[in-house]
């Protein structure tokens, strides 16, 4: 018999238009901990899905082996029934519901279709304490931080009866503490014999926790590194996972002189009331004419929640602390008002909140600018086309016409349809969240390019990105956030991804 | 003093959940006041409790359909529709009434999961498939109760589901024995229930709440239990309308709070994705919610029909939005995942406080619509309030 | 608030009213006509409206037996489904008059004081006949809601005017082919009544009564214009008719129906828009009820002019007689009575 | 070759915004084969149009407030209340027309701008805050026709919204000169636009459509232009509803596609969380919708009161669900973001057509309900088909 529990053969699966895996292998064994690495967009995610049923059998080529047998999963309950949980990167809690409702749902205590809550109490404060998470099993999921949902999806997972559990980047948005507890509690599961897939972006925590690591790149296998063989570490890691020369990818520019400084923030404050605590903490910074400003940190860190707060307040935050455009103490209310003080934000989640998915590409890059090709609220439609034409070719957009549905564009295509957008604004500062993020490298090459033409001409830019190589590659200068605070800010020159990560991991 | 600043946390923690309760209560007492204690005569409470059934019912079900963030408009014709099919069973075909009441509600279920079937297969927005379902149950039904105009039951033992009481045994000062018997094993069977909840809480070492709040508590409900009973004892006993009443409230609460079932209709409600994610059949919750209210509507026309001892024509006409109104007042919230099937119950009953007491009072048909629009208005506001979103 | 009470909102009532819908301006004015008649009553009495529901008329009915009242005057929104309501009442010793409508197949109604619904209807057909001339007169005939049991019996009894002087040639039915059909039929089954109906209803509703008229004159060829008959089932959905025919060039002369004398017809009848209106003296029709009443709780029994058989049982009634008002007598039926003010009507 | 290769990808690049025309004019040919061409007579397309007026500009206001993922319920009763208080100012106040109608349009803002305050500032599910409204609006219809019953209104230039006719001039062979010349301007200004589009857009160097396919369009719709025209030209000429629906819809197809506005209300359907990010005001536009639904209201009643020439004490029931049956009919989307007005005018013709070709057919009125169900149920399920979602 093997020593795998889990064998997945050239696995191959396409969404329309996006090939995120092909021909990928990957071999666990059981009792140890297996660490899933690559970038964003890799495919990682994706590959846990095919395993869990998400996608269901028949929807993916390849094949599962799993405890010895190939395994055709119909739908999510029969991986769950084969002892495989999944922790999945966007919570999957039901707000409304208590924690106990919460860890049991789709696995009730039961007896003939009817729940012994006192037993399923009882049960969820046990595993309330394996997972170290001190709150009443009342509580409703939704007065709780992302930090202690995780540790509720664990619970969930533990729930079950489990010997693979897969967590996807579990320790996100989980605070130094949270993560070691964390940790700690993989290992213990392991002494009880619980197979372990991490997928993570946190290397160090790959290095302490992983006995192997799969790299997964452009949705291919690129290697299988071994703890015992004393492989798993950061460079070997690295390397495999960028897998291509920095100069390659980031385009240089020409050195500038240092221009005035348009946006400062003087020990700014964003309070957010919805979940009752501050997401931005006491943030010193500015910004100069004609720079790219990194804005690097783990996930969850704050740096969204950062530069919302700065786009004309658009989450209704209560704010402290002093913003200042061009030196003038300014205040925004709305990010209309944002707008016209020449400040454009490109959102992280695009299809969420950043572009009109059933309108067509020309309506997307007109949305925020309409003034632009008005005149007395009439729109020129002559002068949309012409704009949105002209981003198509500036961006290289690749799309039939600019009539095209941008929610059938692809990623990388719909981030430039997003960056146009807000180009279109001709803002003085342009805030790019995770620009780059489950984008190829070709396009990512073409958005690199156009962040320095802007700086060319004399725009400013805070880029906020999780890819450590894209913040090196580009940035003149680096903030690091951790906590809803600033760790720090580093020179270019300075900059390395050992100086970046030892700032985010305080 | 301990015990006092715990009612105070017990109250202020759940302000949001007994809100309905203190409508209820300050309504009460505003009419029994205002008509000089006529209101919350023996009779009167009686006659309003039966009046509010056929309404309450569907409320139970639209609470349902409201949770996992759909619509049924099509219930109130359903109803109409499927109490003249069991008025034809009943007179024309001659089916007795224990075979033509299993047949309606099975025949509720159908249309209901038709229903379900266009909306979570097909995938059409419940506001128009249900919209489209309601003109077509509305010709029906003009349809079956065309050759006769409206249809008459002679079928007492039917009738008396809509019009009857349980039988009193014996009078005992003027009250009904059955019934107070009735309410006495509803009181042995909550304290019961209570203490075997505390002592299997004890049993699990959870924190329960003191001994003096548990009694109070214990006191206060069989209290209001009794007083209800004593009432009803008073004029005719129960009837079987708030028998039936009664044992849907049960059954679905049960159903809600206590099995699987119930779990996953509001974890679907609360997170649809979440739910699939968790392996729950959400297309089949669907279809079950649907089902149900479908035999919920069917019991409704039941009810109704048993209630006038005749199908009419125009049986059904705007239930469905006198059911939406009272599942809103009974707090539920169309973002999904929230409602109870208790709150129905006492939106429904608000409602027809309402109408009853301002009919005791005479006031004008307009005023009455108006204030009924104001109360409906400010019930959901309150709630929204109180939950504190924006 | 409490303006249809004169017993107060609390204290005991001794006559309950129960009317079915403030919808239609015929019960408002028969709501007017009880406060009138009420002023100087000793008794209490209280008004409340069933909005075309029968469930609400129940409740209604239950409320008002909770106030104590001892009669009962109650005008079913459907009289057949109103038998549970009064057989409430009946159990708690309340005597029941059925006013205007009567509550049929059941032995819960002691009096019934009416125009007679199928009287109102005949009095309809009778004036299309009285009116025309010739034969092969077009006719074309409406009804109230399909959904509206009251809606059959004014059709009722308009038919059974109609339908000889349909079969001899007369009249030629125009907008309904099932009624062609059974032109020689004189009785006519509920379900046969309803396939015309479910042709020419108006739903009661004036706006619908339009699109049919409207259809209807679409529809019809030059040969069934000309002078032309219209049963109309009442004054709302009359006056839209009339509109309609009206502005029908090819149409040169009509006759239309209509019921209830509502202000705006008698202004109709006046201008010589609506050939009549079926007048129904509300206030003789209230004098009786409440006459009947007040004989009741004095403890005497009420006259009587004869009986109607509900089904069930024959209930004693007063008639009151229908008056028929067309421009000729408007004057002396209506204003000279007193039952609307001169003032209110333009061109008298 | 290539040319019917162009006007072949045309038409199926535009399947799904041609379906509802294509149903249409199926409706049409059926119904006019069955009547033997008494459907497509003069008299009766001009009758159908009026009987449509007042549900279509009902229509349209709807369309935008489901656009933005709401509803509105108050409509039906708002119209029927603001009916009947032109009613009474017209009548009993003695006001002017045309001091009239701008208030009660002004007041229809306003009623429509408290729903969305309700909707978008205290964040009432619109579905209850509306339905609230229903009941107010319909006991507030009852209160203000209670003294007089139906009002009826002399004032024949109000009369003649909702029956006249614009003036004929001169009949030329039986045809309204007047009309024809309104008709030929529409086919002037018509030809007109397109030209000037196409000429700016060859300016711009952009790619249009062969000329072959731009002569052959020009054509085809100024045929049907013409063709309407003629047909109405035939009767009475163009009546003032038609030409008060023919502005409605103008204006707001118009203000839809060719303003920021429009753009706008667009966006917050489609996305409201990038909307907002965008820097437009979703309050804001809420606001400007629920108060055009408002405005729109308050038009439908004047034209409804107007045809009936009198305020009715039952004015509007059930006009809200007509209208929405009417937009879901007309392509909108309760998705969001998906709806043209255009579509409203046409599902609100197709509805009033299946009425007039039902009633000239005399098909039964049971039947006729179950009829439009099953072509609003279908309607919808073929606009889901086309979409291609789940
Ligand atoms: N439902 C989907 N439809 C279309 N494309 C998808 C879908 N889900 C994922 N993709 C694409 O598949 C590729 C792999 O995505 P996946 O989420 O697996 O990446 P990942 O490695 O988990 O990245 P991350 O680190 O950001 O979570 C990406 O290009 C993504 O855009
Ligand atoms: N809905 C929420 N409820 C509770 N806490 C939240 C919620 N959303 C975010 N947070 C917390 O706010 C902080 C900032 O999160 P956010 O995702 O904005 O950070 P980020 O640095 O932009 O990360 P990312 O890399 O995902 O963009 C985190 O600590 C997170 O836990
Ligand atoms: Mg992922
Ligand atoms: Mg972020």
């Amino acid at each position: 018999m093997s020593q795998y529990i889990l064998e997945m053969n050239s696995i191959s699966k396409e969404f329309v238009g996006v090939k995120a895996l092909s021909n990928v292998n990957f071999q666990v064994e059981k009792g140890e901990i297996h660490c899933l690495i690559g970038e964003n967009g890799a495919g990682k995610s994706t590959l846990m899905k095919v395993l869990s049923g998400v996608y269901p059998f028949g929807t993916y080529e390849g094949d599962i082996v799993y405890e010895g047998n190939v395994q055709q999963f119909g739908k999510i309950s029969d991986s769950v029934k084969a002892g495989i949980a999944i922790i999945y990167q966007e919570l999957a809690l039901f707000p409304d519901l208590s924690v106990y409702e919460n860890i049991f749902t789709g696995n009730e205590m039961k007896r003939g279709g009817v729940i012994d809550w006192n037993e399923t109490i009882l049960q969820a404060k046990k595993l309330l304490q394996k997972v170290k998470l001190d709150v009443n099993p009342e509580t409703l999921v939704k007065d709780l931080g992302v930090g202690k949902r995780q540790l509720i999806e664990i619970a969930k997972a533990l729930s079950k009866d489990v010997k693979l559990l897969i967590l996807d980047e579990p320790t996100a948005a989980l605070n130094e503490d949270d993560s070691e507890n964390l940790l700690k509690l993989l290992k213990e599961l392991k002494t009880q014999g619980i197979t372990c897939i991490m997928i993570s972006h946190k290397l160090k925590e790959v290095i302490s926790i992983a006995d192997k690591a799969t790299v997964l790149r452009d949705g291919q296998t690129i290697c299988t590194l071994d703890a015992t063989k004393k492989e798993v570490t950061e460079s070997i890691i690295i390397k495999n996972m960028v897998g291509r020369e920095i100069e390659d990818i980031y385009p240089k520019r020409p050195k500038r002189e240092k221009g005035e400084r348009i946006l400062e923030l003087h020990d700014w404050t964003a309070y957010d009331p919805a979940i009752g605590r501050n997401v931005v903490k006491n943030v010193n910074l500015h910004v100069n004419k004609g720079e790219i400003v990194g804005i690097s940190g783990l996930m969850g860190s704050g740096r969204t929640e950062l530069a919302l707060s700065i786009f004309g307040n658009a989450k209704g935050y209560k704010l402290q602390g002093d913003l200042m455009l061009n030196g003038n103490l300014t205040n925004l209310k709305h990010p209309n008002e944002a707008i016209k003080a020449g400040i454009a934000y490109v959102t992280e989640d695009r299809k969420g909140d950043g572009l009109f998915l059933l309108q067509d590409i020309k309506s997307n890059i007109s949305a925020a600018n309409l003034q632009g090709i008005s005149s007395k609220g009439i729109i020129n439609d002559n002068e949309e086309i012409i704009i949105a034409d002209k981003y198509k070719k500036s961006l290289y957009i690749k799309a039939s016409s600019i009539e095209q549905e941008v929610g059938k564009l692809s990623g990388g295509n719909q981030q430039k349809v997003s960056l146009g957008k807000w180009l279109f604004v001709g803002p003085k500062l342009l805030i790019l969240d995770e620009p780059t993020r489950g984008i190829d490298v070709g396009a990512k090459f073409e958005i690199y390019t156009v962040m320095n033409e802007l700086i060319e001409a004399g725009m400013s830019i805070i880029m906020i990105s999780s890819e450590l190589g894209e913040v090196l590659g580009m940035s003149d200068r680096i903030y690091v956030m951790a906590q809803n605070e600033l760790k720090g800010e580093l020179t270019i020159e300075d900059a390395s991804q050992e100086t970046i990560m030892e700032l985010a991991t305080q | 003093m301990s015990f006092i600043k715990e009612v105070r946390t017990l109250v202020s923690e759940n302000i949001r959940d007994y809100g309905m309760y203190i409508a209820l209560a300050v309504i009460i007492l505003t009419f029994t006041v205002m008509t000089n204690g006529l209101f919350i005569s023996s009779r009167n409470i009686s006659n309003l409790l039966d009046s509010a059934g056929y309404i309450a019912v569907l409320a139970v079900g639209m609470t349902l359909v409201i949770v996992i963030r759909h619509i049924d408009l099509s219930v109130g014709y359903a109803a109409g529709f499927l109490g003249a099919v069991a008025a034809i069973l009943l007179t024309q075909a001659g089916v007795s009434m224990f075979i033509t009441i299993p047949i309606i509600l099975v025949l509720g279920v159908a249309t209901g999961l038709l229903n379900g079937v266009l909306v979570a297969k097909i995938g059409i927005p419940s506001f128009v498939a249900t919209l489209a379902g309601m003109l077509i149950f509305r010709g029906a039904l003009l349809q079956v109760t065309e050759k006769t105009g409206t249809i008459i039951i002679r079928d007492d033992m039917f009738n008396a589901i809509g019009n009857g009481y349980i039988p009193s045994l014996m009078e005992v000062n003027g009250l009904h024995l059955l019934s107070l018997l009735v309410g006495m094993v509803g009181i042995i069977f909550y304290i019961y229930s209570e203490m075997n909840t505390r002592k299997n809480k004890m049993k699990y070492n959870f924190e329960v709440v003191s001994t003096g709040i548990f009694i109070l508590k214990l006191v206060f409900v069989s209290a209001i239990i009794a007083y209800v009973t004593w009432i009803l004892a008073g004029y005719n006993g129960f009837s079987w309308t708030v028998i039936v009443m009664l044992a849907v409230v049960l059954l679905y609460h049960f159903l809600t709070t206590k099995t699987v079932l119930g779990r996953h209709i509001y974890a679907v409600g609360s997170n649809p994705e979440a739910a699939h994610l968790s392996g729950i059949n959400v297309k089949k919750i669907t279809y079950i919610v649907f089902g149900s209210m479908g035999m919920l509507a069917a019991l409704s026309g039941i009810l109704f029909t048993a209630r006038l001892q005749s199908a009419t024509t125009t049986a059904g006409t705007l239930f469905e939005l006198d059911a939406i109104a009272a599942a809103y007042v009974g707090g539920v919230s169309s973002a999904g995942g929230v409602g109870k099937v208790t709150g129905a119950i006492i939106g429904a009953i608000v409602m027809a406080s309402l109408t009853n007491g301002m009919n005791l009072l005479g006031v004008g048909i307009s005023y009455q619509y108006m204030i009924r629009g104001g109360v409906l208005a400010g019930a959901v506001i309150f709630d929204v309030m109180t939950r504190g979103r924006k | 608030a409490c303006s249809q009470t004169t017993g107060g909102g609390s204290g005991s009532v001794d006559v309950g009213i129960v009317l079915p819908t403030k919808d239609e301006p015929r019960w408002v004015q028969d709501e007017q006509r009880f406060k009138e008649a009420l002023a100087d009553s000793d008794y209490t009495t209280e008004i409340l409206f069933s909005q075309g529901s029968s469930a609400k008329e129940k409740e209604n009915v239950e409320t008002l037996l909770n106030k104590g009242i001892k009669v009962l005057i109650i005008c079913p929104h459907d009289g057949d489904a109103a038998a549970a309501a009064v057989e409430a009442a009946k159990k708690d010793g309340v005597t029941v008059i059925s006013y205007d409508r009567l509550i049929t197949n059941t032995d819960a109604v002691d009096y019934y004081v009416t125009f007679d619904s199928v009287a109102v209807g005949a009095a309809q057909g009778q004036y299309l006949v009285d009116n025309v001339s010739g034969s092969d007169v077009p006719l074309y005939l409406y009804a109230g809601a399909a959904s509206d049991n009251n809606a059959f019996l004014f059709f009722e009894g308009a038919w059974n005017v109609l339908q000889p002087k349909i079969a001899d040639g007369t009249f030629k039915v125009a907008n309904s082919s099932e009624a062609e059909a059974l032109k020689d039929k004189a009785m006519l089954s509920r379900d046969e009544m309803s396939k015309i109906l479910g042709q020419v209803t108006t739903n009661w509703d004036p706006n619908e009564a339009i699109n049919k008229a409207q259809t209807h004159l679409t529809a019809v060829g030059a040969d069934l214009k000309g002078d032309v008959a219209v049963l109309a089932p009442n004054d709302g959905t009359a006056r839209s008719i009339a509109d309609v025919f009206a502005s029908d060039g090819d149409v040169s002369s009509y006759i239309v129906t209509g019921q209830d004398a509502e202000k705006a017809s008698i202004q109709y009848v006046i201008d010589g828009k609506q050939s009549m209106t079926v007048f129904k003296d509300v206030r003789t029709l209230v004098t009786d009820a409440m006459g009947m009443a007040v004989s009741i709780l004095d403890g005497d029994t009420p006259e009587t002019t004869g009986s109607y058989n509900n089904g069930s049982v024959d209930v004693n009634a007063k008639q009151t007689d229908v008056i028929v008002v067309n421009q000729e007598n408007v004057q002396k039926e209506l204003i000279d009575s007193g039952y609307y003010e001169a003032s209110e009507f333009e061109g008298l």
